[in-house]
């Protein structure tokens, strides 16, 4: 008995201070982490946070704002969807205010309630909105998102390499094999193709292709398009969106998957170039600005959307970014510039939207053995 | 100015004992040596004494203050080390300003002090140069300076010549006695080449691989009448023939196997060792007296086969083979001005030697 | 060093070495433990609670992912071994050949181009090395390459952007080493008998070994966890282990998954390297006993 | 005469595939520095000089916004990493307790997504707000994976004789740190800074998940803007980042602080 609370005694001096000192170090690190906390507190400064695709909203857009509203912007970028779920599904997106996730995703984050709802009434723009857009799926009454923009995929092709026969562009310049259209003299040389980085855009366009939608696909159809695209493969030259202008300007690929508004630029730097939506449809993107659940400056915000919808700003950003603005004025007025880059109310209705149908987790898989077929 | 005593002090590096209660006195203001094998311990007992190992057991004084537990920083003993251990990003002068900078003593003073203790080690003049562009011998100096400096009350060498030629090595030496006898502090040196122990100690302690004492004495002492057969080969070189004591007419003999009786001289000190015991003789190879020819003033005789002859300079040794097998070693000094007699390998030569010359070693 | 050891006590010690340690259990450990949680429970919803379960781990073994895996390892080790036969003979001339007051500037401009954004440097090698681009113009100016080539997308692209990018990280610290070598270990082997070629092979490369392995070690992990060179070099046609985690993590949210992924990586990457001394202590001793 | 030549042939061959590496390594650079003056708005064709872009560099408050965020993470990194990652080889190398340096091997080992996400998680978890305190912590542990091996490295060459000489003459552990191995250690340490300095300017991973909603370092930056292929904003602010910092090392070697880094002395 005497044993043992000797050893215990000895086991409390050895280890007491050591824990003493331990327990001061955390104290240290906990003060020099939390002491933003501390200056949060006592800062009553106006400003939002906005998480956004690089190309959508627009520095000079925010100093506008600024400048109107005395509302401090800041502005951080994220190049997929993806980004902007794994941070929130983190840290249920704590400290922004504003985000812009496409089409699917506000789907998947207003079902697993990472959105707000947005008031309607305080939105005076809201009837200047394409009505087209408005009551899709992933948001049927428009709760909890709003759209700001649009994209439409298509194919660029380099003017040269198409034969007499050639009249509308389709997907089968970018699923059949190259010799073959040579052969049966649509095109008149043999070209590579540059697809997008985005497998589920692949995944998708292939549905589109072989079967015209993009809605309850069965497993022996999702077989019969991993076939396709490891088929497609050997004429790919490369899966990305970067890369694109680089490769058509090099004369590397000469038909590419692009969509309208990075046609835009490409248009800028050469005109050797033609943009088309292919006639058998296309896929569809509906860019969409949403409140997180945890923001606490919904009055702010929902100025700022506000601003974001109204004419001007989606003017601005439509000659900025080359979008297709959710204003309906604005895109009609563009239409009207150059019919080229929009899709025809004829075509609207063969555009798809990409759904979760088919999880990410299907898409990633069918990937990965295209890419090792 | 201080003694050094040692009390039962035991120390073990990864189980391994290398100091066994070791007690050790060390006279205030002498040039104490410490002489062993390689690997004998005696750099623990250095390192224990400057504090840079703790002792397991046992107590250590300097003086009557008892330094056991004094952090090494605190105490007045300074080290020599054998590799230097010069600062390489200070200017010597730096460098022996060392240790009074630290303790924040007056810069006129360490600049007074720093000068004369490097004129004393005729360091004048580098003062402001880095240790790698100084010399072996410099090195050796500015380490020596550096140590001195503060006025230690005891200045511990770990083999501070090891990596020296012989020509600075004796030079250095005689500095060294120099200078202790200028400081009157107390030195402790550690080496293991007997040569170096013998020039320079007052007073000198042999250990054995064991790590413990065994014999200390003046060099004289070590040397004329090792108390021990290690000692007696350690320091020095020696013939040691086995043998067994008796009593004979001519006085007490050592009977050994195949050689014959020889006669001895039992000091008082060794009294105690046992008649018909075995013991050893030691005889040193200079007090043997090697001729081709007879004579009879001395006690003891023996005749042997030149085996080898190694010529040295001021003396030549030979290796003499006995009718027993057994060899011994024998030096003569060399005089070849003089027409002397000479021998060759394979003469037959007589080796003579007096009874005194003989140590008797218990086994 | 007992005293060493008394004197420098024990708390002052233990307060020098805490923050450190505490940093590193709380910000790399703890959530690399949390991770590995992640990648063995389940939740299951009947029970509403965690099960075990090696089911990810199960999947990695059976499918294209293992595949991945090890072709990274193959051009992780691939890279590096580029990296080591370019880099050593760069790090010999910087530490023999070089005057000394040359050194320090060559050995920083060595480390200046990777204080730009590496994305930066990829976009371009793009240029560098598309259809008509300077270097595929110099290989056919040089009469390598029979007509202008297009070099990108494709395993050669990958390797120059992984090499361009952890060249440095070889030179470096075989310079270290080659630096601090003894010039009279050189001279006694030529004084021994042996050419230039037999004290390269005897003396200085045995002796620059750790170097080697350090810049093996800097070249080989980093280039293993790579992800954006081989994707936006190699236009995305290879897959690499890096990628596949990010995708994974990012994309897929399968962290689960995604963390079984990185264990099985990393659990892959050291047994390599314990297998590696293994057989050279093997080696080591076979040699003695002989 | 033959011979003569193959000598020089032979004496030529190293410093000329020495200048063909820089040149490999200094390609993409150049091509940098080039294309930011460049008046094609993709840097794909050379279309004339024109200095556009570093006119809106000035006008783009969000790079250098994103520039400074960068210099200022990776300067407090640094210093932390340096700070305790020393103190920790100090404790380490006096106590002998060498077996605890193993654990750093893990910072560079783990892949920097997972390193990413655990510390996400652990910062969530906390509740700790994001920010630039996040992104160093984050940098931090990156850097110690270097500085406690490189230091380390060096302090173990210097121990233990020079400490034990230094505590003989009578100093105590603090100024025997301080005069001696500091000073000793300084070249590791300033080597080990510029490593962690660099890795933290590169570092997207950690930059992308920890920086919270109101910062954003150059790196993250850069990476948001591949989708639509590099702004030659980009390659101007990477041509001044660079012309600054060759500037500094030019200085620094003119200064010999350089010499101090290299020399083994």
């Amino acid at each position: 008995m005497n044993n043992l609370f000797n050893s215990l005694k000895n086991f409390y001096d050895e280890w007491y201070p050591k824990v003493v000192i331990i327990g001061v170090y955390l104290l240290i690190i906990a003060g020099f982490l939390y002491s933003p906390r501390v200056f949060e507190y006592f800062s009553n400064e106006q400003s939002i946070n906005v998480y956004a695709f690089t190309e959508f909203v627009s520095s000079e857009a925010v100093k506008e704002f600024e400048h109107e509203t005395g509302i401090k912007v800041r502005i951080q970028y994220f190049e997929f969807n993806e980004e902007l779920y794994a941070k929130f599904k983190i840290n249920h997106g704590e400290g922004y205010d504003l985000i812009t996730p496409s089409d699917y995703m506000v789907e998947m984050m207003r079902k697993d309630g990472m959105l707000q709802e947005i008031d309607h009434s305080k939105l005076s723009n809201i009837k200047e909105l394409d009505s087209r857009l408005l009551g899709k799926y992933f948001d049927p009454e428009n709760k909890y998102s709003i759209p700001i923009c649009w994209l439409v995929y298509g194919i660029v092709y380099d003017r040269d390499i198409v034969g007499p026969n050639f009249k509308q562009a389709n997907l089968g310049m970018l699923f059949k094999d190259p010799w073959d259209l040579v052969i049966s003299d649509v095109v008149n040389k043999h070209y590579r193709v540059c697809m997008a980085q985005d497998p589920r855009d692949m995944v998708y366009l292939a549905a589109i292709y072989l079967y015209g939608r993009t809605k309850n696909l069965t497993d022996v159809e999702l077989a019969q398009i991993q076939d396709l695209l490891s088929k497609q493969k050997s004429w790919v030259e490369s899966y990305t969106d970067a890369g694109t202008p680089y490769f058509l300007t090099g004369g590397i690929a000469s038909v590419a998957l692009i969509s309208n508004h990075r046609m835009k630029k490409l248009q800028e730097i050469s005109n050797k170039f033609i943009f088309q939506i292919p006639k058998d449809g296309s896929i569809m993107v509906i860019e969409n600005i949403a409140i997180p659940v945890k923001t606490k400056k919904s009055d702010l915000v929902h100025k700022f959307i506000d601003f974001l919808i109204s004419k001007k700003i989606a003017m601005l950003h439509a000659n900025l970014y080359g979008t297709n603005s959710s204003n309906i004025s604005v895109f009609n007025e563009k239409v009207a510039e150059n019919s080229n880059f929009f899709p025809k109310d004829t075509m609207f209705d063969k555009l798809h939207l990409i759904n979760n149908e088919i999880s990410l987790d299907r898409v990633d898989s069918i990937w990965l053995g295209v890419r090792f077929s | 100015m201080k003694s050094i005593r040692f009390e039962n002090v035991s120390k073990s590096f990864d189980g391994e004992l290398i100091l066994d209660r070791l007690n050790l006195e060390i006279p205030a203001g002498r040039f104490f040596a410490l002489l062993g094998p390689s690997g004998c311990g005696k750099t623990t007992v250095l390192r224990i004494l400057a504090g840079l190992d703790a002792v397991d057991s046992g107590k250590i004084f300097l003086g009557d203050q008892d330094v056991t537990n004094q952090p090494i920083y605190t105490r007045s003993i300074n080290t020599v080390f054998q590799q230097y251990a010069l600062f390489p990003h200070l200017t010597v002068f730096e460098n022996v300003a060392y240790s009074m900078r630290v303790k924040g003593i007056k810069e006129d003073e360490v600049k007074e002090r720093v000068y004369e203790v490097l004129k004393m080690a005729r360091l004048f003049g580098h003062e402001s140069k880095y240790p790698r562009s100084l010399s072996g011998g410099q090195q050796q100096r500015v380490a020596l300076a550096r140590a001195i400096v503060n006025r230690p009350e005891v200045l511990l060498l770990d083999e501070p010549l090891a990596a020296l030629d012989l020509k600075l090595k004796e030079e250095m030496l005689l500095e060294m006695i120099d200078l202790q006898y200028k400081l009157k502090t107390t030195f402790v040196y550690v080496t293991h080449d007997q040569f170096e122990a013998l020039t320079v100690a007052d007073k000198m302690a042999i250990m054995n691989t064991n790590g413990g004492i065994e014999q200390i004495g003046t060099p004289k002492q070590i040397y004329e009448f090792p108390a021990s057969r290690f000692v007696a080969n350690f320091v020095g070189n020696t013939n040691i023939i086995e043998g067994k004591l008796g009593q004979s007419e001519q006085g007490q003999v050592v009977e050994v196997d195949g050689l014959g009786l020889f006669s001895v001289y039992v000091t008082p000190e060794k009294s105690a060792i046992n008649s018909s015991s075995s013991v050893y003789m030691s005889i040193r190879p200079e007090k043997i007296f090697i001729s081709k020819k007879e004579r009879s003033e001395f006690s003891n005789h023996l005749q042997g086969t030149v085996v080898d002859i190694i010529y040295y300079g001021r003396s030549t040794q030979y290796n003499v083979k006995l009718k027993n097998g057994l060899r011994l070693m024998v030096f003569e000094q060399n005089e070849e001005h003089f027409p002397q007699e000479s021998i060759d390998y394979d003469d037959n030569v007589h080796l003579y030697f007096q009874k005194e010359n003989i140590v008797l070693l218990e086994c | 060093m007992k005293t060493l050891r008394k004197i420098f006590s024990e708390e002052i010690a233990f307060v020098f070495s805490c923050p450190a340690l505490l940093w590193e259990c709380i910000f790399l450990y703890l959530p690399l433990l949390v991770l590995a949680l992640y990648s063995c429970f389940e939740f299951s919803a009947q029970t509403n609670s965690w099960v075990f379960t090696l089911h990810y781990y199960r999947q990695v073994f059976h499918s294209l992912y293992f595949r991945v895996i090890l072709n990274s390892l193959k051009l992780a080790f691939t890279a590096t071994l580029i990296c080591f036969t370019i880099a050593y003979p760069v790090a010999y001339f910087l530490a023999i050949k070089v005057q000394k007051r040359f050194r320090t500037f060559l050995l920083f401009s060595l480390i200046l181009p990777s204080w730009t954004s590496l994305v930066v440097q990829i976009y371009a090698w793009f240029f560098l090395l598309e259809q008509d681009g300077l270097v595929s113009r110099t290989l056919h100016w040089i009469g390598l390459i029979p007509k202008s080539m297009h070099l990108l997308n494709n395993y050669f692209s990958i390797m120059v952007g992984l090499v361009s990018c952890f060249l440095p990280f070889m030179i470096l610290p075989i310079y270290v080493i080659l630096d601090k070598m003894d010039p009279r270990l050189l001279e006694a082997s030529a004084d021994l008998g042996a050419d230039k070629i037999e004290t390269f092979k005897r003396i200085i490369f045995p002796l620059s070994l750790p170097g080697v392995y350090t810049g093996f070690l800097l070249v080989f992990v980093p280039v293993f966890g790579e992800f954006a060179i081989p994707s936006l070099l190699g236009g995305s046609t290879y897959v690499v282990w890096g990628s596949l985690i990010v995708d994974k993590f990012l994309r897929a949210r399968d962290w689960p998954f995604g963390s079984a992924l990185a264990i099985i990586g990393i659990m892959l990457f050291v047994l390599i390297i314990l297998s590696c001394v293994a057989i050279r202590n093997l080696v080591k001793r076979l040699r003695g006993v002989n | 005469m033959i011979k003569d030549g193959k000598n020089r042939f032979s004496r030529l061959i190293q410093p000329v595939f020495v200048g063909m590496i820089y040149l490999f390594l200094y390609l993409p650079i150049i091509v940098m520095v080039l294309f930011s003056f460049n008046k094609s708005r993709i840097s794909v064709r050379w279309e004339g000089f024109s200095l556009y872009w570093y006119q809106k560099l000035f006008q783009t408050p969000e790079i250098l916004d994103a520039l400074r965020v960068s210099l200022v993470v990776a300067f407090f990194a640094t210093v932390l990493s340096v700070v305790i990652g020393t103190l920790f080889v100090v404790a380490s190398v006096w106590k002998k307790s060498d077996y605890m340096s193993w654990i750093f091997y893990g910072n560079i080992l783990l892949p920097e997504i997972v390193m990413a996400i655990g510390i996400l998680s652990i910062f969530t978890f906390f509740q700790i707000p994001l920010g630039y305190l996040s992104l160093i912590t984050g940098h931090t542990i990156i850097g110690l994976g270097f500085v406690i091996p490189v230091v380390r490295a060096r302090f173990v060459e210097l121990d233990p004789i020079l400490t034990e000489a230094s505590l003989d003459l009578g100093a105590t552990y603090g100024q025997t740190f301080r005069k001696v191995l500091f000073p000793l250690l300084l070249p590791s340490i300033v080597a080990s800074s510029l490593l962690v300095f660099t890795l933290s300017l590169d570092d997207f991973m950690i930059a992308f998940f920890c920086s919270g909603p109101k910062i954003q370092t150059l790196s993250v930056y850069v990476y948001s803007m591949i989708k639509g292929g590099v702004d030659p904003t980009i390659n101007a602010i990477s041509a001044i980042f660079l012309a600054l910092s060759s500037l500094l090392i030019l200085i620094l070697s003119y200064l010999k602080v350089l010499d101090l880094v290299v020399s083994n002395e």
